[in-house]
């Protein structure tokens, strides 16, 4: 590498000409090598939401219930009983496009980290995929990949994996998503944050060794992806799922004592980010002394220490009298443990290698004086209306069509290669209800877990796709009989330097914000993914859809009300909401027209909260026993996923909607939900009284959906076309 | 029932295992660390699933020469009760406690769902709870659950009733060459075996996971009580 | 000294690794490819200096922990 | 012809089973072990007369399918 450093090193690393501009006057000398590592890392859109940040600001954060919003390692809310949940995503978007399987590993194994770095025992995860055409053998390569890397990570550290959504569309074909959640569970009074404090107090190294993996991973993870992608190779670091269990346990351990004044984990960008980070936090200086970093490789620099991207390490600033007690633990644990420095008064970061100072950068401007941006956005384009809609095939038709789909076919294939009942809490798993149900020990409480998102909604208007995927997070929560209580986010989007993909990014806040507000439900953590864009082989950029991920959490008091999807024998199954018959952006309107037009379903805000709060009551009251909210697809795939979930069949009524067959039954509008009661005419009469449109569709019983044309599809018959997609996809 | 189960570093369903002991037995079991170079006086010792040592190298191996196998080892050889799951099972047979092996599942895949066992044997302390040919749901979850064992093994096995459980149907037939039904593609269906004086029991699948109604069932309690029963004293 | 133990599956052990490489292999349009086995390679650095120690060292850590003799054979090689 | 492929990862990539394996040789009582790296070996059995040209088909599988060149390397010995 070259190693003089001047402004076309600097581009190099990530930095435009201003910014280093700004480096040289912050240091008022050309900085060292390691230094300018430091900048650019730190500088990098990954670390510092220079274009994000601006709009992050505008989301709602706070709430009664809310113990810690963005800006810790994860976000923390109150549960009850004296617990909080710690949870937050993340995307491992570009690293598993090169290496799928280290590269959504070790998605898993960093999100654990931010998890558990605060003192929760991890609970749950989940996960958000977007992949390109499934017909491409690219596709599948990288589904394979991604597939065992998230279980092989996840089932060996011992967490069970209980949910996630996966979508495909071909603007993923060069540029796939992987995003992980993690949820995990700590008293409430037992938080740790990452803020240094105490001039003097040793600064600890645990975990892994130091080798020279994905050395400028955080600026890789932020430019565009060329075709020479696929040369940038070495970076790919590799995850030891065994280390990080045996690191779980430790903290976990050393947590129970008071030995700890603050703890962070090392994640994109290391060494640097975690040290500047937990001492800028604190408003005091740090001495690193690398000689005492362990180390995997001989010979390791300055600033190959910094910027190494080495998995599974964490930096705890420890109480001094504190110091050999922490070391017993992890001896215990047979893991690294060093002191390689500590804290100062000089609001410095000062890191010595062999004698030299490397590094010597004063924090308050690195943290100050880092761009922010805010970029030119235009505002999207409303899009036409959706005209010329037919039906070209037999309703039954259409719906074994659709149920088989890729977007709607099961993912068995996938979620039984992850361990979901590890840990004897999972009280509904994949594919049971529309929120994974995780029960805390020794509680009544129960977790309930989702993560949402439509796509193809958030291209055609990112406004209403923001605040729609966070209503139907919302509503898959409320659909458990859950309380939702808080978001995380993982907004993946392209290159923020072009207009129209700011506009995108600035109207999806808008919308997620807006839902937020209305429905109490602030976000506490996320993570922000941009320049997912693929340069063409013409020179072209091919950008994702716009991708704003929610992972969503709700609570139950008593978590043996939960209730699932499948049908009940023997109820009456009632629709609650409105049906308008909105084709616009359907998956319908995809699958058997081949079309992606027209405006996605209007996101009503009042009417998804007074629905929900009304669904969600009653199945506290016990008045519902099946639950299933309507989203992709429409009411007939509701229909039949929660006919496939049980096996018991449900005969159809006609609906006399005076709205078209196709748009009543695949139509996606929003706000609505399928449920199980056993005396309609009273629930409906409730409904009424609550403001709440709701009428009876059907009854559950048999083992046949019987549609209002009497034509009949076996249960049986629906699962084998809805099970058909992924094996036959991935086991050719 | 004295019971304790050992924790390894990478066991993961140790608590799993203790929520069940301890809804059968109501008091918690005792937790014993890898390297620990005693026992305490219990009736039965459990090698809970895991991935211990990270499943590196082969499952189970390393954790087989862990200082408390040795101990383990000569509880077994004054009669004492030893049960097995999943990565116990693999612990199990790398110490030669239990015969066999096992192997990549077929697929290649981790599986992670629930199967149904048909009890072959039950005048054991971990069965006696079942009638023969009973057939109860439990979950799996491992990557490496594919029994097998030679000829000879094999003949001595079946020949002398030490399969405990096999896969099967929910209506309980055995049909080896067929994945829904034996999902990792054990030989003869075998997802347990015990020994011949059956106080040593090695299964993959997890009946711990399921003994609560809120986690989907009770189906894989039998087991536990009737280890309670065995051992009242 | 650099030693190497190579862990293969014992002759009539199922393979299903092997077998699936074998058809992929065929999908991957390289037909005429038969028998596919696969195996480990552990490659140790074993301090000493006699060849014949270190070769007995090694086979002593293979039948110990390294291969499993129940599904497994080994061989060794003292590199130098 | 036998061929024997043998797959490594690549200098400086984690090798977390080498060093798990190196810990449980020490901690067996193998002391004096160092710089464990654990690989794969895929043994197969090509149709072909020509050395030279299995040699180079060996070669193609290993980079299609065999090895993971973003992490590993990769050797290819015809046996014959
Ligand atoms: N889209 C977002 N919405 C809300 N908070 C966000 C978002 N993106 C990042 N944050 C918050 O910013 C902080 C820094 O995030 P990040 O850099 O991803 O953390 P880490 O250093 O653990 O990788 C975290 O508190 C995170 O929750
Ligand atoms: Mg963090």
């Amino acid at each position: 590498m070259k190693k003089t450093v001047d402004l076309s090193l600097a581009q190099e690393f990530g930095l435009t000409p201003e910014e280093y501009d700004r480096v040289l006057k912050i240091m008022g000398r050309t900085p060292s090598l390691t230094e300018l590592g430091v900048f650019s890392v730190m500088w990098s859109e990954h670390c510092s939401y220079k274009s994000s940040r601006k709009w992050l600001r505008t989301l709602p954060t706070t709430a009664p219930w809310v113990i810690h919003g963005p800006g810790e390692n994860a976000g923390v809310v109150d549960i009850g009983e004296g617990y909080a949940a710690i949870f937050k995503m993340e995307s491992h978007n570009h690293p598993s496009f090169i290496e799928p399987y280290q590269g959504a590993a070790t998605g898993v194994g960093g999100i654990l980290r931010d998890v558990f770095t605060m003192g929760a025992r991890p609970v749950a995860n989940l996960n958000a995929l977007r992949f390109g055409s499934p017909e491409t053998p690219r596709t599948r390569q990288i589904i394979d990949g991604v597939v065992r890397g998230i279980g092989g990570y996840g089932n060996c550290v011992g967490v069970p994996t209980v949910g996630g959504e996966i979508n495909f569309h071909p603007a993923y074909d060069g540029n796939p998503l992987v995003n992980a959640m993690t949820v995990g569970i700590a008293r409430k009074d037992r938080i740790f944050l990452s803020a240094a404090a105490g001039v003097g107090n040793p600064v600890v190294y645990v975990g892994s060794r130091t080798g020279r993996d994905g050395i400028h991973g955080a600026t890789m993870s932020s430019a565009e992806f060329d075709e020479n992608a696929l040369a940038k190779r070495p970076t790919v670091q590799v995850g030891d799922p065994f280390i990080e269990k045996l690191l779980i346990e430790a903290c976990l351990e050393l947590m129970a004592t008071d030995a700890i004044v603050a703890i962070q984990d090392m994640g994109a960008a290391g060494l640097t980010s975690s040290s500047v980070e937990m001492a800028g936090k604190g408003g005091v200086g740090i001495e690193l002394d690398l000689d005492a970093v362990p180390q995997r490789e001989p010979a390791m620099t300055a600033y190959e220490m910094m910027l190494s991207e080495s998995q599974e390490r964490m930096l705890i600033v420890l109480r001094p009298d504190r110091t050999e007690i922490a070391r017993k633990i992890f001896e215990k644990w047979e893991l690294d443990f060093a002191v390689i420095g500590h804290l100062t008064d000089t609001g410095h970061i000062v890191v010595k290698h062999k004698g030299a100072v490397e590094a010597d950068i004063p924090l308050d401007p690195l943290a100050e004086q880092a761009p922010i941006y805010d970029r030119p956005a235009t505002t999207p384009v409303a899009p036409a209306p959706l005209e010329g809609v037919h039906a070209p095939l037999s309703l039954d038709a259409m719906l074994l069509r659709l149920v088989g789909s890729p977007d709607l076919a099961s993912r068995a294939w996938v979620w039984n290669q992850y361990d979901s009942t590890v840990g004897g809490q999972t009280v509904r798993r994949p594919g049971a209800a529309d929120a994974a149900i995780v029960k805390i020990e020794d509680t009544t409480l129960g977790l309930a877990l989702t993560t949402d998102c439509t796509p193809r909604y958030c291209r055609a208007d990112p406004k209403t796709g923001g605040a729609q995927a966070v209503a139907e997070a919302w509503r898959n929560i409320t659909a458990t009989g859950a309380r939702p209580l808080a978001v995380t986010d993982n907004l993946n989007f392209g290159n923020p330097e072009k207009p129209e993909i700011m506009g995108q990014f600035v109207a999806a806040i808008e919308g997620m914000g807006e839902a937020c507000r209305a429905l109490d439900f602030p976000v506490v953590s996320g993570n922000v993914s941009l320049y997912n864009e693929t340069r063409q082989p013409d020179g072209s950029t091919m950008s994702i859809l716009p991708t704003p991920a929610i992972g969503a959490l709700g609570v139950l008091e008593d978590v043996s009300k939960a209730i699932g999807l499948g049908m009940t024998d023997g109820t009456a199954v009632v629709l609650v909401g409105e049906t308008r018959g909105e084709l616009g952006q359907s998956i319908w309107l995809r699958e058997i027209l081949g079309r992606e037009e027209g405006p996605p379903p209007r996101v009503d805000l009042a009417a998804e909260k007074r629905n929900g709060d009304f669904v969600r009551a009653e199945i506290l009251n016990g008045t519902i026993s099946a639950c299933h909210d309507l989203a992709d697809g429409g009411i007939l795939v509701g229909v039949a996923e929660m006919v496939m979930a049980s096996r018991i069949g449900c005969e159809l009524e006609s609906p006399d909607s005076g709205i078209r067959p196709e748009a009543f039954w695949f139509g996606e509008d929003q706000a609505r939900y399928l449920v199980c009661v056993s005396d309609a005419e009273d629930f409906c009469a409730r409904a009424e009284k609550a403001g709440v449109p709701a009428r009876l569709i059907g009854r559950a019983g048999g083992s046949d959906l019987i549609l209002p044309s009497g034509v009949t599809i076996s249960a049986a018959r629906l699962a084998v076309a809805h099970e058909a997609f992924f094996p036959a996809l991935m086991e050719r | 029932m004295k019971s304790a189960i050992v924790v390894f570093p990478g066991t993961n369903r140790e608590r799993d295992m203790a929520i069940a002991l301890k809804r059968v037995t109501g008091k918690a079991p005792a937790m014993l660390w890898h390297r620990d170079t005693s026992l305490p006086d219990v009736d039965l010792v459990v090698l809970p699933g895991g991935f211990s040592y990270g499943d590196y190298l082969r499952c189970g191996a390393m954790a087989a020469h862990s200082p408390i196998m040795a101990e383990i080892r000569s509880f077994a050889q004054k009669g004492g009760h030893i049960l097995g799951v999943c990565n116990g099972f693999q612990i199990l047979t790398e110490t030669g406690l239990l015969p066999g092996a096992l192997l990549r599942n077929a697929n290649l895949r981790f599986l992670s769902q629930d199967c149904h066992l048909r009890v072959e044997r039950t005048d054991t302390p971990f069965t006696h709870k079942w009638e023969k040919g009973a057939v109860f749901r439990t979950p799996l979850a491992h990557g490496d659950g594919n029994y097998t064992a030679d000829a000879q093994t094999l003949e001595r096995l079946e020949g002398e009733g030490l399969v405990a459980f096999r896969y099967a149907g929910a209506d309980g037939t055995v049909r080896a060459e067929d994945t829904t039904t034996n999902p990792n593609g054990s030989i003869n269906s075998i997802a347990g075996i015990i020994s011949e004086n059956t106080r040593i029991c090695g299964m993959m699948p997890h009946p711990e996971d399921l003994v609560d109604p809120l986690m989907g069932g009770e189906d894989g309690l039998p087991l536990f009580e009737g280890l309670v029963e065995a051992f009242v004293r | 000294m650099k030693v190497r133990v190579t862990v293969m599956l014992k002759e009539g052990v199922l393979d299903p690794q092997g077998k699936a490489i074998s058809h992929a292999l065929q999908t991957l349009g390289f037909p005429g490819v038969n028998d596919v086995h696969v195996g480990k390679i552990i490659e140790l650095d074993i301090a000493g200096t006699d060849r014949a120690a270190v070769q007995k060292q090694a086979e002593d850590m293979a039948r110990d922990l390294l291969a499993n003799l129940v599904i497994e054979d080994f061989t060794v090689e003292v590199l130098g």
